[in-house]
């Protein structure tokens, strides 16, 4: 990655950017965020198979944004995130700059946003063939063994809310559990604290979900909550032909078409 | 600590019949909160709500929920009641104890129980209500009219002449509408054209009414008193100022062959045109579709022959902004076209005709200069045939109501038939003659008595032609459906009046309602005839129902009469129940984090993006910002924010929470 | 099921349902009592999340209802509602809740007799599906049992 | 490719060369005709004037035993059957009580989902598309295309064509290589349950429809009814006499026409059995 | 009272299990959940995860659950009523398997839930519990217990405390307390006399990684350093860290109201969020991230050891582990012990 290392390092010397966001070798062999503010910071990035966090969940941080103009080491996801962070006015070309890096680990250089959404448009988001697998399973399991295996899956939770904060979208200054006149998710840990929590979790990233896994990633106890997002991801394509983060144009779930499907409504 | 009252409403018996209502005042008595309960037998009478003023006053009440009727019905009667006795008037619920609950259930323990359950979800719900005070918004003082035919007109001049500002808009090239085709109006059989055209001079000349034609609206946005309209003024390729509308262009114009839509098709136009002879604005325009010029790219000759050089090939249209107050649609209406009855041959047949064209023949401006002559061979019909009912009242071809005006026209058609052709016989088959109105009945009957039409109760089951004859059956069932054929010259079918095209369209720009047939829809089919759902927006004639020319001008005055009442203030109070987006004190601010989601949800365009600063100005983000006066108060983009960051008034978070609590729990 | 009376909240908007609601009732036709109505401006001010807290509190069925396509008063917020929904009931489905329990309709101010009928229908439907006991369950258990490790 | 086939009564009778000339296109467009085991009559015309339920259980019994025979798909080319099937199905569909009744009655299952075709809509399922690579005769004639009463009405149930003037047959003509004339009678009625009762009636009835046929230049009619078929051609006696002179337009099937154009022989397609000479 | 040291076989470790579900005690022991190890009530002895060098979260729900119901109460018109803790609820339970930097951590958090006030229900739960401490004889890069003055021996804690004597299987057991006698006396046949026994030679080797003294020294001085946000601008604000910790007894009081009835909830809490100190009128006093880390830190090694003698920390490492940033707590306290204030 010594394109990176090197176009980072130019980037800083020339302040173009304050900082840029890429992966560094951290403890017990996995990889870590760096955040470069010295050109010498630079030599130690690094991007391999192991950089799988979502850079993206940084750059709506108050303390990153405060340095100044950000970049970013972005893979495909990242990218993704990015745009649809852009298209809800979180980040901008003002504040960011992405740095690309295709699924081929090739250095990308994008002069701003649109670059980058073109580039995300050529690849569809598509399920993994092992989580696919998965919630066919589900979905043909009957609606009481999918409760049992809901709610087994998610009574360890401790809602540590590692999920929400390892993901890019989740970005909320407040967030729903935190609205508490009146508290809609209840705070406990319990079963139904944890289901609600979950379930509002889902319904707020469909439409918006990228499917990075970060969330599960996060998770301390391996808790299968990103099937939900998945789940909703081929939803959404099942009944609105499919979902790609755009600059402008229409939300999935802000908009409607007068013939979405109603053969559930009486 | 809140101190509400409840108030139990026998309605005389409507709801003490099969609800317990004293029982529901005790258990209302023992609620949180609830200091005063009482049950009374007519709370809507004067004293009845005596017994809230006086409640409110003795008792410092901070909220009353009355249990009643529906809100829809009596919500305004209490609110002021409320207001009156110094309470907010937002701070009264209704319990809909009758329209819900005792006139949909059997007396008994379970009515009683839901009538009781209802009004604790209504006693949870006020404790988080909040005073709320009307909203005042300016009203702009000019009415936009669209649609040029009579009422339009009318609706136009009635209101310039209360002294306000009017835009009239019309598709056409002029204004006149349906009206100006017609030769003589029934009952009383006078000239279409010469109570008519002085209308529309005086729209011309009024000083308060500014009429652009071949125009359409482009968008509308905003709300009562003050909508912001695009309107499209398509190009006419002419310059209006210069064009003095000598007519030298038109008669040197080569396109000749062109069928006038003003005359149904049966006379020709050229290109550029006057669509007829008394036309408002008599100048020319050009129909880009049909000019050579901009067909093969070559011609221009009405350029080289105008005397003033006002001809503007390259002319485009215009997009004129105009601030409203209120509108009046008067769009009209049209007829069912040709292949809707193939059984009759029209469209197929040059001599099966509609009574619209008819009315063209028997009009002196018309193609035979007022003769009844067959399009086809132009011979004098000695025997024809009016069909009433042709597509209305016929489920088969999908419109099963009455088209209304077609019983007095096929009368008042017959009448001049025979009165121009006094050799001819004519015959109407007809279902039933529907001639409620003013001299309408004796109108009928002098065409039967006097003119000798004959008038046949039966319909027709197929038109067809035989050696230029067109030959009609069908039956005859006052001599017990007896067959009945006629070698008829010409056939003219009173066609059914339908909905123009585009008018859901328009609606929807508009953000008015309309009926399965896509007529627009009133307010309230009896006491709201010119009103539609949209406040500020009225209905004028045909375009809600098919009308007859002096029901439209009655609806057109009575709209006019409303955008005046409108107009008459400066300040229109509206109903607080919006939208609002929190604010908080720094250094929070609000907790929207701008994604502007909202934004694209918002049927009203009634969001937008605020931007935050400190003290010395600098931008610290952007969050979203209602509109007080856009905002309808739906509230989708209430159940839309994630950070629940907005907020409606009179259906907060809190408030639609509590009453789910309430009814589940015991309070 | 037969003696179980089922609770059932109605959650519809105030200009169609509603008013539809009122004309059952100036048309005197007569319906289960187990439906309470809860007033909304429009579908699109319904919450999710009041589903949701609908069954903790203890509800068997929920009834959600509003303009047809169309005809909303706000001339959209029914097409958002459905377009949530349709997204609510697959996430509600593939968690295990029981989507027989939420019966989404379109009933106009002048369909008075149709909401008879549908909250009839909901009525029975719902006593043959018995109480929703799983989803309270959850929201009921002592701590000890459920919660803690694992 | 295979069809089911329901003859009915007349196909079996007075209109075997109906019958012939379907078997004979069908054959020669590759459709393999099965017909329908131990069919039974349709009961048209009597039937529902009789006893509603004997008049659904009737063409439900035959529906049934086609889906029982694993016929998905039949074609009815007799008008009047394939009016009493359709409005079977249609029935049965809208009442789920009445099926149950008529099930029981028939003690047959029956699923409604076996597709019932006229003539009209088989030919352009299965042949129109093909046949105009596979003229080599064109039918060069002026002709009269005769609907009759029962192939298109009730619109609302049938959902077959214009009600009222009715054009795919006509098509169908003009890619055989024939000439339709425009003419008034298309659907008029010809007199079809009277034929045996009150011939006279059908002499005046189906005289009028054969004058404004000729009249119009028509050199040949072309029917799609048994019915149509033995008023127009079989009382031809009875019609000139009520016309008072002797016409002999020639009444063909729409199949005897296709099977001509497609060079099938005069026998197979059973013109010789005509009252009326066809001469080609 | 003078630790009383044993053999137990192998073999014999199983029946041991058994004897104690024999006498209805609940047992607690690692078991592997996913990809995860965790605290579980088990039957099973072949369920037990032995060789994991710790499980992903520690043992404090025992006593401290992540959701503890404090009280029901209804309202009526005759006044309040409330239903409080009833210990009676509580199983006797024995936790199987802990690893001494767990059992380290029950008497910080002991200190904390009895500083000033005694957490009767955090006592009641601890008086149930049995606790039989396993050595740890493996470690991993992220374990640092002998920098807080803890050792993989570690006996603090435990009423049993077994080390598994090389590959042989067998076990040492010191028997520790009065609730080890009682497991003792029930299966005694199990056990036999131990010899000596360097038990320190089948421990795991976990090097001294910083020096504690210095770095209190450090954190006194150390509370404006600029340094702060440099240790935690990767710090996402979850709360793993807090909640897998053997040592964080923050807390959070929700109640659930339905009506005139309802319940309270202690629930854990974290200061990693931004929420946890977040005042009504939208002041924050701890703003950013890294106030949140500082305060993470300064707790357990400046605050606790000033106020309650005792670190909030047994360097287990667990946060570290967990943690979806890759935070190392050791890394920070490495740098500010080497940091020249």
């Amino acid at each position: 990655m010594d394109d990176l290392r090197k176009r980072a390092k130019e980037l800083l010397e020339t302040s173009a950017v304050k900082v840029v966001i890429g992966y560094e070798d951290g403890s017990g062999g996995k990889t870590r965020t760096l955040f470069a503010e010295k050109p010498e910071d630079a030599a130690r990035l690094i991007f391999d198979s192991r950089c799988v966090m979502n850079l993206a969940a940084y750059v709506t941080k108050r303390e990153i944004k405060e340095k100044g103009r950000m970049a970013i080491a972005a893979t495909l996801p990242v990218m993704r995130s990015i745009i649809q962070l852009a298209s809800e006015f979180q980040v901008s070309n003002d504040n960011l700059l992405v740095l690309g890096i295709t699924p081929e680990s090739k250095l990308l250089e994008f002069t701003d946003l649109s670059e980058v959404e073109k580039f995300v448009h050529q690849y569809q988001i598509e399920i993994e063939a092992r989580n696919k697998e998965m919630l066919e399973k589900l979905e043909k399991m009957t609606p009481a063994g999918r409760w049992k295996f809901w709610t087994d899956e998610l009574s360890p939770c401790i809602k540590c809310y590692a999920c929400r904060a390892a993901c890019p979208m989740c970005y909320c200054s407040r967030c729903t559990v935190d609205f508490n006149q009146p508290q809609w998710i209840p705070v406990p840990s319990h079963q139904l604290g944890n289901l609600e929590w979950h379930f509002m979790r889902a319904v707020h990233l469909t439409g918006r979900c990228i499917d990075c896994n970060a969330c599960f990633n996060a998770c301390p106890l391996a808790i299968p909550l990103n099937l939900l997002t998945k789940k909703m991801i081929e939803d959404v394509k099942a009944n609105f032909g499919g979902y790609q983060p755009t600059l402008t144009g229409e939300h999935l779930m802000s908009t409607y078409k007068p013939d979405d499907k109603e053969n559930f409504i009486q | 600590m809140s101190k509400i009252g409840v108030f139990v409403c026998h309605c005389g018996e409507n709801i003490s019949s099969t609800v317990d209502c004293a029982k529901v005042a005790e258990a209302a008595g023992k609620y949180d909160g609830v200091t005063f309960s009482v049950a009374y037998k007519y709370m809507c009478s004067d004293p009845g709500q005596t017994i809230i003023k006086n409640a409110i006053a003795e008792k410092g009440l901070t909220g009353v929920v009355v249990a009643s009727c529906s809100p829809r019905m009596h919500e305004p009667t209490f609110r002021k009641a409320c207001a009156e006795a110094g309470l907010n008037p937002y701070m009264c619920e209704m319990a809909n104890l009758r329209e819900h609950c005792s006139w949909v259930h059997e007396k008994g323990e379970e009515t009683t129980q839901k009538a009781i359950d209802l009004v604790r979800v209504l006693v949870e719900k006020i404790k988080y209500n909040h005073s709320l005070n009307p909203i005042k918004v300016p009203v702009t003082k000019t009415a936009l009219v669209i649609g040029g035919g009579i009422a339009g007109i009318q609706a136009s001049l009635d209101i310039a002449n209360t002294g306000h500002k009017v835009i009239l808009i019309e598709k056409d090239p002029s204004i006149g509408g349906h009206m100006s085709q017609l030769s003589e109006t029934f009952p009383t059989l006078d000239c279409s054209q010469c109570i008519l055209t002085p209308r529309m001079v005086e729209v011309a000349q009024h000083p308060n009414i500014t009429l652009y034609t071949y125009a359409g609206l482009e968008s509308l946005e905003g709300f009562i008193g003050n909508f912001k309209a695009k309107i499209r003024k398509k190009s006419k390729s002419i310059d209006e100022k210069i064009c003095t509308g000598c007519g030298l262009c038109i008669t040197k114009c080569p396109n000749k062959k062109i069928p006038s839509e003003f005359n149904e098709g049966l006379g020709n136009r050229t290109a550029i045109y006057v669509p007829f002879p008394q036309a408002v604005p008599n100048k020319p325009v050009i129909d880009r579709i049909h000019c050579t010029y901009y067909t093969k790219g070559k011609c221009r000759i009405c350029e080289k022959v105008c005397p003033t050089q006002a001809i503007r090939f390259d002319q485009e249209d215009q997009i004129v902004e105009a601030e409203i107050g209120a509108i009046v649609i008067a769009t009209g209406f049209t007829v069912k076209q040709p292949d809707f009855f193939p059984e009759y041959g029209y469209g197929k047949y040059p001599d099966v005709i509609t009574g619209l064209q008819f009315e063209r023949l028997a009009s002196a401006s018309g193609p035979t200069l007022g003769e009844i002559r067959r399009p086809s061979d132009g011979k004098i019909p000695q025997k024809i045939v009016f069909v009433a009912c042709a597509g209305s009242r016929d489920q088969a071809k999908g419109i099963p109501y009455c088209s209304k005006i077609c019983c007095m026209y096929i009368a008042k058609h017959a009448m001049l038939y025979q009165h121009k052709v006094h050799s001819g016989k004519s015959y109407v088959f007809y279902m039933d003659i529907r001639a409620g109105g003013k001299m309408y009945e004796e109108f009928v009957r002098r065409a039967i008595e006097d003119d000798g039409v004959n008038y046949i109760r039966g319909r027709i089951s197929r038109i067809y032609e035989k050696n230029g004859k067109l030959i009609v059956n069908g039956a005859d069932t006052l001599l017990n459906a007896m067959p009945v054929e006629i070698e008829a010259d010409m056939v003219v079918l009173a066609t059914a009046g339908v909905a123009n095209e585009g008018a859901e369209e328009l609606a929807q720009k508009l953000h008015v309602s309309y009926d399965p047939y896509h007529f627009f829809a009133e307010a309230h089919p009896k006491l709201k005839p010119v009103e539609t759902n949209t406040a500020g927006i009225f209905l004028a004639g045909a375009c809600q129902a098919p009308r007859d020319i002096p029901e439209s001008v009655a609806m057109a005055s009575g709209a006019s009469a409303k955008v005046a009442g409108l107009f008459s203030q400066d300040e229109l109070t509206r109903e607080p129940l919006i939208a609002v987006v929190n604010r908080q004190p720094a250094p929070v601010y609000s907790s929207c984090v701008g994604c502007f989601l909202c934004i694209s949800a918002c049927p009203y365009q009634a969001i937008e993006k605020e931007e935050l600063r400190n003290r010395n100005g600098d931008l610290i983000r952007s969050v979203a910002k209602v509109n007080p006066g856009l905002c309808q108060g739906c509230g989708t983009c209430v159940a839309f924010c994630r950070t629940k960051s907005i907020d409606i008034q009179g259906y907060t978070h809190e408030q639609v929470y509590s009453e789910v609590m309430a009814l589940f729990n015991e309070f | 099921m037969a003696d179980f009376e089922p609770k059932i909240v109605a959650f519809v908007c105030n200009w169609c349902t509603y008013a539809g609601a009122d004309l059952t009732g100036t048309s005197r036709i007569k319906y289960a009592s187990n439906v309470r109505i809860i007033r909304f401006p429009c579908t699109g001010r319904i919450d999710y999340m009041l589903l949701l807290k609908a069954f903790d509190e203890g509800a068997d069925g929920i009834m959600v209802s509003g303009c047809h396509p169309n005809d909303c008063h706000y001339t959209s917020g029914n097409f958002h509602a459905r377009r949530r929904w349709i997204m609510f009931r697959s996430l509600c489905d593939f968690m295990g809740i029981d989507i027989r329990r939420i019966i989404f309709s379109w009933v106009s101010a002048a369909e008075g007799a149709r909401w008879a009928d549908i909250v009839n229908t909901t009525v029975a439907s719902i006593r043959e599906l018995g109480p929703y006991d799983e989803y309270r369950k959850i929201a009921a258990k002592p701590i000890m049992e459920v919660e803690n490790h694992g | 490719m295979t069809l089911g086939f329901y003859p009915g009564c007349s196909l079996k009778g007075s209109s075997r060369e109906y019958a012939e000339s379907v078997v004979a296109v069908a054959k020669a467009f590759d459709i393999e005709i099965k017909e329908i085991n131990d069919w039974n009559c349709c009961g048209a015309t009597a039937a529902h004037n009789l006893n509603r339920e004997l008049s659904l259980a009737l063409p439900a019994r035959i529906l049934s035993l086609a889906e029982k025979q694993g016929l998905n798909e039949i074609v009815v080319p007799c008008a009047a059957c394939y009016s009493r099937l359709t409005v079977t199905k249609f029935e049965l569909a809208k009442d789920p009580e009445l099926r149950k009744k008529i099930v029981a009655a028939n003690g047959l299952e029956y699923s409604g989902t076996a597709e019932v075709l006229n003539i009209i809509q088989m030919l352009n399922k299965y042949v129109t598309t093909k046949l105009e690579g596979r003229v080599v005769k064109p039918f060069d004639h002026k002709v009269a295309c005769y609907y009759g009463c029962l192939l298109v009405r009730p619109h609302a149930i049938l959902k077959f064509d214009r009600e009222e003037d009715p054009q795919l047959m006509d098509e169908l003509m003009l890619k055989a290589g024939a000439t339709p004339v425009d003419w008034a009678f298309k659907t008029e009625c010809c007199g079809a349950g009277l034929s045996v009762s009150r011939t006279s009636s059908v002499g005046r009835l189906s005289g009028k429809i054969i004058r404004d046929a000729v009249d119009r230049g028509a050199e040949a009619m072309i029917v799609a009814c048994p019915m149509c078929h033995s008023n127009l051609d079989m009382r031809r006696g009875a019609i000139n006499s009520f016309l008072g002179e002797k016409i002999s337009i020639p009444v063909l099937y729409v199949t005897q026409v296709i099977g001509l154009a497609v060079g099938l022989n005069f026998k197979t397609l059973g013109l010789q059995r005509h009252f009326v000479n066809v001469t080609v | 009272m003078n630790i009383d040291k044993h053999i137990i076989r192998k073999d014999s470790l199983e029946k041991l299990f058994d004897i104690l579900r024999q006498n209805s005690k609940t047992i607690y022991a690692p078991v592997s959940r996913n990809s995860k190890v965790i605290f579980r009530k088990t039957d099973n002895f072949a369920e037990i995860a032995a060789g994991c060098i710790q499980t992903d979260i520690s043992s404090k729900e025992i006593a401290f659950p992540r959701t503890e119901r404090l009280l029901d109460y209804s309202r009526s018109a005759d006044g309040i009523s409330v239903k409080g803790f009833d210990s009676g609820d509580i199983p006797e339970i024995v936790l199987w398997g802990v690893r001494p930097c767990d059992t380290v951590g029950i008497g910080e958090l002991s200190a904390i839930f009895n500083w000033d006030y005694k957490d009767g229900i955090y006592n009641n739960r601890l008086s149930k519990v049995t606790v039989l401490g396993f050595s740890c004889s493996k470690a991993d890069e992220y374990c640092f217990c002998t920098s807080v003055g803890g050792n993989p021996g570690n006996t603090a804690g435990s009423d049993i405390l077994f080390t598994r004597l090389g590959d042989n299987g067998d076990f040492l057991a010191e028997v520790l307390t009065e609730k080890g006698i009682a497991v003792f006396a029930l299966a005694t046949g199990f056990f036999e006399k131990a010899g000596e026994i360097k038990k320190e030679e089948f421990l795991a080797e976990v090097p001294v990684r910083f020096n504690l003294e210095v770095l209190s020294n450090n954190l006194e001085k150390f509370f404006e350093s600029g340094q702060w946000v440099d240790l935690s601008l990767k710090c996402l604000g979850c709360g793993v860290c807090a909640y897998v910790c053997p040592a964080c007894a923050c807390f959070d009081i929700q109640d659930e109201a339905h009506g005139r009835k309802g319940s309270r909830f202690r629930c854990w809490d974290s200061c990693a969020f931004s929420l946890f100190t977040l005042h009504t009128s939208g002041h924050n006093p701890r703003d950013v991230q890294s106030q949140r880390w500082r305060q993470r830190i300064m707790h357990k090694f400046s605050y606790m050891p000033d106020r309650l003698s005792v670190y909030g920390c047994t360097g287990c490492g667990r946060c570290s582990r967990a943690c979806p940033a890759d935070m190392n707590i050791l890394e920070s306290l490495i740098s500010i012990q080497e940091a020249n204030v």
